[in-house]
């Protein structure tokens, strides 16, 4: 087997003008490395929605996604918690392996 | 009458129609994004170009002048109906009653087409009014929120302002009409090709597609009263009635007064949105955008337009 | 000959080369849809100024029908072709046969493009055939599907009879015809720069790129077999030239007869997929697909339609 | 460490003409919650596939994501499974944390 | 509670141009199936980036996603280990749980 | 002069302008993509057009052969350069010396652009220059680094060579150009208003968009220093000068002059980032996209271009 570290991958769904927000809490929290994901639509308690660009962005939604240590997994998800339901944003977290534990 | 045989408006029923039936055949989102900008970058550019034509002028400053007024104003009178008579909260009624003293670039866009085909065009200026008219109202809504409503203090105003001041389409419309300015309709020339004949057909495209969604929206959205609706309804008219008489009062040609009520009338759903999104994270986009998108707009597009210039029309001797 | 030197075609070369080449500058996806609702709205709008022009016609019915017969008689005959020499299973056939009784939007306007330029043009209504056959042979198809292959007795007919009756092609083609119609020659005028000047350029670009997907998709493909690949050449031919033969018989102008014949000929890749991939989900979607947009399409671009004017002049009577 | 509640995330692949089968499916497996994500191609054994919009859909995969509890993954499982092969879907789940109990 | 078995997904974040590459790794190591997933940016050590398409995806990055046995992950993860930076890819798994053990 | 208030340079000025005050209204990919291809195609087809007009002549090989031997040449000095004042390892020396070997056909576009405002056009026969000097470098630059750099013995050359050989780029632009020789003036008028008419309002969005993204690059670039960025504009007005005078050397009229002077100046952002990510994966992807897209790129556009043509006009004797 090959050897692998276990990290923590933190994922949060959250409305296109909110991104900036997320970014500058996860770097506060200590997560430098992120990528982000584009969804297409969703449904939930406020209904269905579709990723329509003709609001701009402001309808749309894009997934943050990091992987890192558990404890700043941790704490982002301290200071998020407060936030989860004004921002209408969806977090949750899992194990993953990555190979190198310098990286993250 | 003619109104309704025209192409842009019967697309724009096309989409209603394909929208109601479910039928699936979307714009792509990058498409239409694309000719959002498109549609922007073209209208800035006529604008100056015409205002390089005639000149400066003091209905030029005048209609700006009442497109601020009118822009700070409705949000004030929107916010205390709605939390009134609408019975919202103070953070959502500020929200919604910051889109209403902004404006729709494509209900005005749509508008200054149906007021060329009615013979009675708008100035060439009412370009700078429209960009003038985008984000008062964003300020104004944020004002009123932090008095009656939830006040964050921790907020990041810098970014806010920077987001709300430079909005995306502001810088266009604005970098566009003074692109005109300076080329004038020899530097325009050029270009023109793709910025003018391709106008009206983008926007029959386009409308088809707004229709679409503000629709879909319609059929999805949850948190809709009545009472909002009636109020989403009133308040276009009522401002767009306003708007005429104000630019009748200040002496603009009759085109450009029926301009300025359309501009009153019209609720954003792109820059303020956004900016609300922001900087009220706690209020309920999908309110203020079914109110805006899917009530407004298709009001305006199909009643009010005409409505408000068959005033202009009627008040403004010639 | 001279179709040969036409840039529509050589683009369609260009995009083939590109393809085997496996070279990789594609078209986003957007663009492509976008340019793919643009050739509907366009062709739908031309159809209906033009039938607004000319009035309606006894051949416009007889045409309709034509239409209608052979949009129904081709999934039979091709379904039993396909189970018998064809070795499929009554699923897959009739899935298969749906395509071809159903038709090609690009195909029908390749087609009129290289009619027009031979000097035989067709009339106006064939738009109006075009939206009539695209969607009977889906009904044809499910019908020959649940009597000879799997019966889905839980199937929920209501939502597959919107898809397919509302499918957005047909709602489009349909409502920009109508557009047409109402509008006329002047309401078309001031939006004509889009939907006419583009015209030619844009289906360059788009025969580009569907050559290049349908060569990848050849490339790539498995569940083909020669005797499919020969009977997905053969058949466009046979119908193509039915097509014409019926065309003929009713009476149509040469360019029309030709049309029909096209129209016969061309298999569907937008709105019959969708919808045999919801009714019929057990069916090879690669399989339909590779057939109709792989060897069919290109089959006809390239021989098929001059074949099919071919064949028009020789027997039309003018 | 954050305090987190447990729950599963159930991702399917699915053709695009097929997804509103599966929002349905879910529905009725108690999965309210839902978001679509597109995909750009894949491979497998019918092939190398891409995402070719020319055929309007017919031909694109999205990923219809939830993030739920084990009894609701489990019952949307047991009416997939028997679909899993006419319908072409891929589906797999995983353990996710997630902040709230109530909202999932 | 629905039987299931347990998989390895592993994803590989990878510039576009290098996207070939992986895939040929993927193949070698027995990995036969799996999804190519968009990316809209990210952030790290070489900074903060974007989908620019002007530079027609030199500058994209895309996610190789597959779920595959234990085995293959990792004999995948052992070819990826040497390359990972001399490619910038990024590389992790996670257990996943799936209903049929044949596919995978 | 002339040249900055053209719209098509205003609108890059545009561009930078909402770029560094971080305006956020961007075209998306899709839109950006197609516009890039379009302007490919357009190119490709009136260079054929002018050729087949022209016909081949002396200065058509001439001007070939002096593009390639700058786009070898160019490489090689760079290289060496890099590797000395620039302190850059050979690897990443390698990687940005085939970027300026190679060209930018955006900037070749706004150049020719000018050249026509200022009345000195180029002849059609430079879009086959373009094409040919846009993959040498990159054989160059592998052969630099495999050299000097890391050899990487297990590289899959046939990949390589195919992807290089047949990028996209090169096989579009190829292919239009063709087909614009083989469908001359004629077969070119039915698809013009597409590919014409459109060409400078194109050309202004994407020189918008271009310089926002490069503004951006700038702004979040790490590995740049001072001596890098220097070189990045030093290089481009060494190659640009040399270019004319090569150019003036053979015996090419003004605007061919001015337009080699163009192509040996301008630096590929296409082609050979990609063909570099995959040769040469160690190399920093981030510094030669930099220096290419956010550095010379808008020097060129802004101060290049002018400079080469003035050159031109002087040293060429009409
Ligand atoms: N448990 C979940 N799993 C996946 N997506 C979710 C979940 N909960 C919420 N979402 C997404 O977040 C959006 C807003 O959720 P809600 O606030 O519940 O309407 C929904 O439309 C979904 O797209
Ligand atoms: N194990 C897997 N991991 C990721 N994607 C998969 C997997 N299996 C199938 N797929 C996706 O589903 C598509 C159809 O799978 P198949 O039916 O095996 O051809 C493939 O082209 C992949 O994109
Ligand atoms: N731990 C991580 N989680 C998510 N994305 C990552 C992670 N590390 C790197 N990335 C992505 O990979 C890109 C390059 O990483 P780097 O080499 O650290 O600059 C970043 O811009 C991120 O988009
Ligand atoms: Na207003
Ligand atoms: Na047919
Ligand atoms: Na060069």
């Amino acid at each position: 087997m090959a050897k692998t570290f276990s990290r923590k991958r933190i994922e949060v769904l959250v409305d296109m003008p909110l991104l900036s927000r997320i970014e500058k809490i996860a770097e506060v929290a200590g997560v430098k490395h992120f990528t982000i994901l584009p969804t297409r639509g969703g449904g939930g308690t406020e209904g269905r929605w579709f990723d329509d660009r003709i609001t701009g962005g402001a309808g749309t939604k894009v997934i943050f996604s990091a992987v890192t240590s558990e404890e700043s997994a941790d704490s982002m998800i301290k200071v998020l918690e407060p936030l989860l339901d004004e921002y209408g944003i969806v977090v949750y977290r899992s194990d993953v392996e990555v190979i190198r534990s310098g990286k993250f | 009458m003619e109104t309704f045989t025209s192409p842009v408006i019967l697309f724009f029923v096309l989409g209603a129609l394909a929208a109601f039936l479910r039928s699936d055949l979307t714009i792509p989102e990058a498409i239409a994004k694309g000719m959002s900008l498109y549609l922007m970058a073209a209208i800035g550019l006529k604008g100056g170009v015409q205002v390089a034509e005639a000149g400066f002028s003091t209905e030029l400053i005048a209609a700006a002048i009442a497109g601020l007024i009118l822009s700070c104003a409705i949000p004030v009178v929107m916010f205390f109906t709605l939390t009134g008579f609408g019975r919202l909260d103070a953070t959502n009624a500020a929200a919604v009653a910051a889109h209403y003293g902004s404006v729709s670039v494509v209900t005005f866009v749509t508008g200054t087409e149906v007021l060329t085909q009615m013979a009675m065009p708008s100035a060439g200026y009412m370009v700078a009014v429209l960009a003038l008219m985008e984000t008062p109202a964003i300020i104004v809504g944020l004002v009123l929120a932090s008095r009656f409503g939830i006040h964050r203090a921790n907020q990041d105003r810098t970014e806010l302002l920077r987001e709300t001041l430079l909005n995306g389409s502001v810088v266009l419309l604005t970098g566009a009409f003074v692109i005109g300015l300076i080329a004038g309709k020899e530097g325009f020339e050029p270009i023109a090709p793709v910025f003018e004949a391709g106008f009206r057909g983008i926007l029959c495209l386009f409308l088809r597609d707004m229709c679409r969604i503000a629709a879909r929206r319609l059929r999805e959205a949850r948190s809709l009263t009545g009472r909002l609706v009636f109020l989403a309804i009133l308040f276009p008219v009522a401002n767009g009635l306003i708007g005429v008489a104000l630019g009748a009062l200040i002496g603009l040609d009759v085109g450009s007064a029926a301009a300025l009520g359309i501009l009153a009338a019209s609720a954003s759903y792109i820059a303020v949105p956004a900016a609300m999104r922001l900087a009220l994270p706690q209020a309920d986009s999908g309110l203020y955008l079914t109110l805006s998108l899917a009530v407004t707009f298709p009001f305006n597009v199909i009643a009010g337009i005409p409505i408000y210039a068959w005033f202009a029309a009627t008040i403004v001797t010639g």
